[in-house]
């Protein structure tokens, strides 16, 4: 691995044939298994139990070499990979099943931000317990009553000279009781119009005044719960940006957001391909309704992320996705959604129980188009940003 | 054939469910069962029984009130609404249906048990993920006087709780229907399935059981055809409750659209919402129609109610489906979350689209009887 | 013929039995060929060139018993029958391949409207010229620039005391080249709020100042015109019901309109059932698109058959089909595009040439979710008026 | 593989292309052609032929500017975009990738004169009324040196205006492929079709018609393999040309929600509408990816292309489909009328749904290379 980090950059097939032999190396076989569901992954913070002590060494070993968010500069604990050095990354990674290592809010959403909005200072604090697992972010967002409505935030920091007292209450937080820390939209000027006098704040779970209480979803898991501030006192310098100017950061974000939910698509479904699902199942195959659909899905997942790679590519070239990521965000998950009725109609009465099924896999994703921004949204965002069409 | 109006009658009845339902088991009563791990409620059935229910497919001679097929829906459709847990289904509907086929003594009494509250029954069908009770796999092996079965039953739907248990198997004389006491026997293992819409299903598994000859119920060969009309009834029941099933989760979502407020206004008023819910209850009113004349057909030329049936089933698993999902979606947030109902109608949709043969097995079906 | 109108009511079996009997006695041989298209139907009108003597004989026939208008009161030309007994006729009409011996807009819509609305005078004058096929009539709804938004009505007829002065134009007026008369909305009070002032107008097409030109549309027929009136003079007693509240007439005939179009689904089409079609086409069996595609059109077609019953029934119980006609505007028109669709994928390219192919019925389909009512305004409809959403 | 963004030459040329086309060949060019019963413009071919058009896949040594795949690609979609009626698809993509596989005299000089305008071609492949190149039933019977060919090809794309035909025959050998000069043969019936989107086509009959051996085009039994790059690359290039055509009908839709007033407002203001058309440009999007993806797989691992193909072909005739009847139904009245342009895209994009493989046999082929 020295050698990947010496040579600038070392040509292709060379950094794949390191990165091999590093995770050759140091990926502990019980980090091998493949294993992407719920329960094999490592999402880090102050209160982590490793499932196992390989967990802990796959986890520790990446974040010294800066590969638990391989993108970000090597001063924030990264491993400043290109974006082409990232893709063989994680081909090799996969290559033999390697677990990703660690995942976060941290990772997805915070860091992204600081890197863009944050001071110097701010990233040397926030960045590097990210990198390596330490503090584990969860997002304040929503709000009851405002579910689509992000702009609508009402959750109230009071100006008292050096700090902000917070009253309010945010939902739909993942996580929010295993979070150690969260970054949320609150009103820091109720006279401003809708859109302007909201900041984006970072706070400590630990402050006085904090509580959570988890949100049980259909399919059986909790990822979210609704948190409630209750006069709580946040340091002024934990606003990232300018004060009431936080609906920028906000709107960067929620395009970052889509981007990450729709490219999770299939990830965050069974992690089965439908095509195999569908060869196993009893009478699938001999059902043209079905068959037909399955068909349909898996053209339509094919282009979905030759899109995805497309637009990737256009982020690359300084083109930017923008407003585009709403057309990710909504194809990404409805795609998803249809593939996981077609899974449960393939397998049949065997997914109709909880436990070793797609059951649950396929409630989750009814949140998918939810959470992040309605698919309603995305469609009234590319409707009005991108096509131009009055309203 | 009568019309495709609800009669006077239906509508009374329909009525009378509906006031006993919300009364004693409306949805919050499934969500308790779940939350307490009871999977059947043998109280609520007898309220039921009470209310002449479970003979409503009984002949009054053996202590039924006769009532017929589209009866039975209206009170499938009820209960569907509320998503009530009963034996009615198997038992009221399908095991009804089949036995009075059968004047002898031991099945009248049966029937009048039935009619009573004193017996349940469920019905050992799929042995695949899918329902497909023309290829079946558990052997029935004569043995003296009667049958020794091997072979396993999945998703038998009651298959717990219920006091007997039909089960279809294959002999050398061709398919068998088997009239079983669902208790402790040699060589049976009973699997309850933890089902996501928390009612009682099992897997089933026989292992050199050996049954009497007169468990047999017809004559031996004959399985699949003394069970044609049970399927026909049971399937077209479970349209019909899937119907009141969309129309429940409907009327929550459009209450929803009325009250609900975002961006300034409330969400009903935006077209888009708009457009999307008419569409959706238009599909709900072709599916009412399919099962409207499915019961018409099972109570007046029951011989050909093939089609009619199978039209019913595909539409109703089709619009169920819809139903909710759109439900969820435009409820937001609130509809995902277990506190709120519409996760029970979205898991039961799912379940009673399985149940009897899926989408496809049913389309497929009117596909080949309309002559591709 | 004669026991059928002596015995009221006959029992349905004797009233089958007569009917066969009279059909078998009068109906020529070449009107029992089955035939539906375009080509073989009778739109009478004093134009009106028949394509053989049968035809001829086949609608004098029916005429002089009332059987071109069977409900219709004898009073009027028709012959008196009940619902049961004209769906009596119909099945053995069927059963023998009978033609329609007449059809026209003055049957299915002004002869409904004058029914409700009409004065007793204007009964006697126009509907038994309807019943025998002397006078053929065209509807004058849609003008320019307000397709979809009728009460916009701007075609004007000015007050002349006991005489209209009309200037104006329609559009989508249907086969308005070959008619004789034209049924119109005009607007004859322009201080009226949108939705008052309208009247419901008779016009003779022979007046002077009235032109007509055929639009061509896709599907290569012509069956609509643009019409204009040019300082029309149109005598006061020829509006239908009270003047200035022509659009209470409209909105019973756009009910009655809806029913029309959608209970006609599958015979605007290719008269053809789907799966004749596909068991016939050369692969379609092996596709799971097209044939899952096409079950599950089979499936609803006949689910939306038995909601056309449904409704029929419900209306003659008393119950009315009022604002759900709009669906079945609306099911009726989508579905049927979809089944044709289907067929021309299932008849794959030897549908794809003019002439005798399902490539003309087709694109006709396309026009029905737009006339008589565009799909988005039945949708509105049954938004507003049944759900009761806001707006 | 290069990325999926069109690259800075890509964007000239499709400029380019785009400012030819709306001088020589908009759309009312092809109303015009239609009116005036004409199926090709040779005139228009050769201001093609001009610009380098014609040698867009042929090597340079043979007279071409070998531009690649995702170059006929952008070309190909400029004149969907406008309907534009050329031999370009038969002759310069799908002849010339076949052509190219041979580098003797003959050949070469046949991409010579394709290249400089002299030479257009057609392939005669369909003998049932759906794509199906892997049975055919049209025999080639050796007889001496050369074959006598019987049977039937149907819907043969500039069928009667192409100089050469290739055809695919069936002999004992295995599948055949045939180059034969389009004129008037003994035993060769050409039966024009009078297509719905007014273009050039013909069924061919066979009826002993002789060819002589240097007729036989690569090995005998060898034709499907030689035939399958030049499917592909049409089969590419087709989608190429509906992703345009699906485009400017959105355009036309936009435009017209933007400029229309119902109501008291433009109709683009109704969220029915805008999520609907919003929708379908999320289809078009994903549609477009598939079309990029296919050319930059043809260009650089031509082997490996039949996946990137089949999707880009399925997509592109899905969505075509759904581009011209929303097209049609937001237009309303004027959508349906033949003065307005929307119907010829309808038109013209059911024809290309059939040609080379319709979604079902695409979505089939890709469901195939993912194992199900």
């Amino acid at each position: 691995m020295a050698t990947v980090e010496d040579h600038t950059p070392p040509t292709s097939e060379d950094f794949r044939h390191e990165i091999r032999n590093w995770l050759q190396q140091n990926c502990p076989a019980e980090m091998r298994d493949g294993a992407a569901g719920e329960d094999s992954i490592c999402w880090g913070g102050s209160t982590w139990e490793f499932t196992s002590e390989a967990q802990k060494d796959w986890l520790e070993r990446c974040a010294a070499r800066g590969l638990t968010v391989p993108t970000w500069p090597k001063a924030y604990g990264g491993a400043g990979f290109s974006r082409d050095q990232d893709k063989i990354l994680k081909e090799e990674m996969q290559a033999i099943g390697a677990r990703v290592p660690l995942q976060s809010f941290g990772i997805w959403m915070l860091g992204p931000a600081l890197l863009k909005f944050g001071s110097e200072e701010q990233k040397q604090q926030y960045l590097p317990p990210i990198a390596r697992g330490e503090i584990r972010w969860c997002q304040g967002y929503s709000e009851p009553g405002a579910g689509s409505d992000l702009a609508g935030v009402q959750c109230h920091a009071a100006d008292q000279g050096d700090t902000w007292l917070v009253n309010g209450q945010k939902i739909w937080t993942s996580y929010a009781d295993r979070a150690d820390w969260i970054f949320a939209l609150l009103r820091t000027d109720r006279e401003a119009k809708k859109h302007l006098g909201i900041s984006f704040v970072l706070i400590d779970m630990r402050s006085e005044g904090v509580s959570t209480r988890p949100i049980q979803l259909i399919s059986g898991a909790s990822p979210f719960c609704e948190t409630f501030f209750d006069n709580v006192t946040v340091p002024k310098q934990q606003v990232v940006g300018t004060i009431n100017r936080g609906w920028d950061v906000a709107k960067y974000l929620l395009t970052h957001e889509r981007e990450m939910i729709s490219s999770g698509g299939n990830a965050m479904g069974t992690g089965r391909a439908l095509g195999a699902v569908l060869s196993e199942s009893e009478t699938g195959q001999g059902d043209p309704v079905l068959r037909g659909g399955a068909m349909r899905a898996e053209v339509d997942s094919l282009a979905f992320e030759m899109t995805l790679e497309r637009y990737k590519d256009q982020a690359e070239g300084g083109q930017g996705v923008g407003d585009a990521s709403a057309m990710l965000k909504y194809m990404g998950t409805e795609l998803n959604k249809q593939r996981l009725e077609l899974v449960m109609e393939a397998e049949g009465s065997a997914a109709l129980t909880w436990g070793e099924t797609p059951a649950s896999a396929w409630l989750r994703t009814k949140a998918n188009s939810i959470e992040g921004g309605t698919s309603e949204v995305m469609l009234s965002i590319i409707s009005r940003r991108i096509l131009n069409l009055p309203g | 054939m009568a019309k495709l109006i609800e009669t006077e009658e239906e509508n009374l009845l329909a009525e009378a469910a509906r006031s006993l339902l919300d009364k004693s088991a409306p949805l919050s009563h499934l969500r308790h069962m779940r939350d307490s791990g009871a999977r059947s409620d043998p109280a609520l059935w007898q309220e039921m029984v009470a209310a002449g229910w479970a003979g409503v497919l009984i002949p009054e001679a053996a202590g039924g009130v006769d009532m017929g097929h589209a009866a039975a829906h209206v009170l499938a459709r009820e209960m569907g609404r509320t998503l009530t847990v009963s034996p009615f289904l198997s038992t009221a509907v399908m095991a009804a249906t089949l036995l009075r086929q059968f004047d002898d003594a031991t099945t009248k009494a049966r029937l009048e048990k039935i009619a009573s509250g004193g017996l349940t029954y469920a019905f050992a069908l799929d042995e695949t993920a899918k329902f497909a009770p023309d290829s079946i796999q558990l052997t029935a092996k004569k043995r003296g006087n009667g049958y020794t079965l091997n072979g396993k039953k999945r998703f038998v739907v009651d298959g717990c709780d219920a006091d007997r248990i039909l089960i279809l198997a294959e002999s050398e004389e061709g398919p068998c229907l088997f009239d079983f006491a669902n208790t402790a026997t040699k060589g049976l293992q009973r699997d309850a399935l933890e089902m996501i819409d928390s009612r009682d299903a099992a897997d089933l598994t026989f292992d050199e059981v050996e049954v009497t000859g007169d468990a047999l119920l017809g004559a031996a060969g004959a399985g699949y055809d003394i069970l044609k009309p049970a399927l026909e009834a049971g399937q077209a029941a479970l349209a019909a409750e899937t119907v009141g099933l969309s129309q429940a989760a409907f009327d929550l979502t459009s209450s929803y659209l009325k009250e609900r407020k975002q961006f300034g206004t409330t969400i009903g008023s935006f077209q888009a919402l708009q457009h999307r819910a008419a569409h959706l209850w238009c599909e709900i009113e072709l599916t009412k129609s399919a099962v409207l004349n499915a019961g018409r057909v099972l109570d007046e030329t029951p011989k050909e109610a093939r089609l009619a049936v199978s039209v019913a089933k595909a539409r109703a698993t089709d619009t169920a489906q819809k139903s909710v999902q759109e439900g969820v979606q435009m409820h937001g947030g609130i509809g995902m979350t277990d506190a709120f109902d519409m996760g029970f109608y979205m898991k039961r949709a799912r379940v009673a689209a399985e149940w009897l043969g899926d989408y496809g097995y049913h389309a497929g079906i009117v596909a080949q009887l309309r002559g591709f």
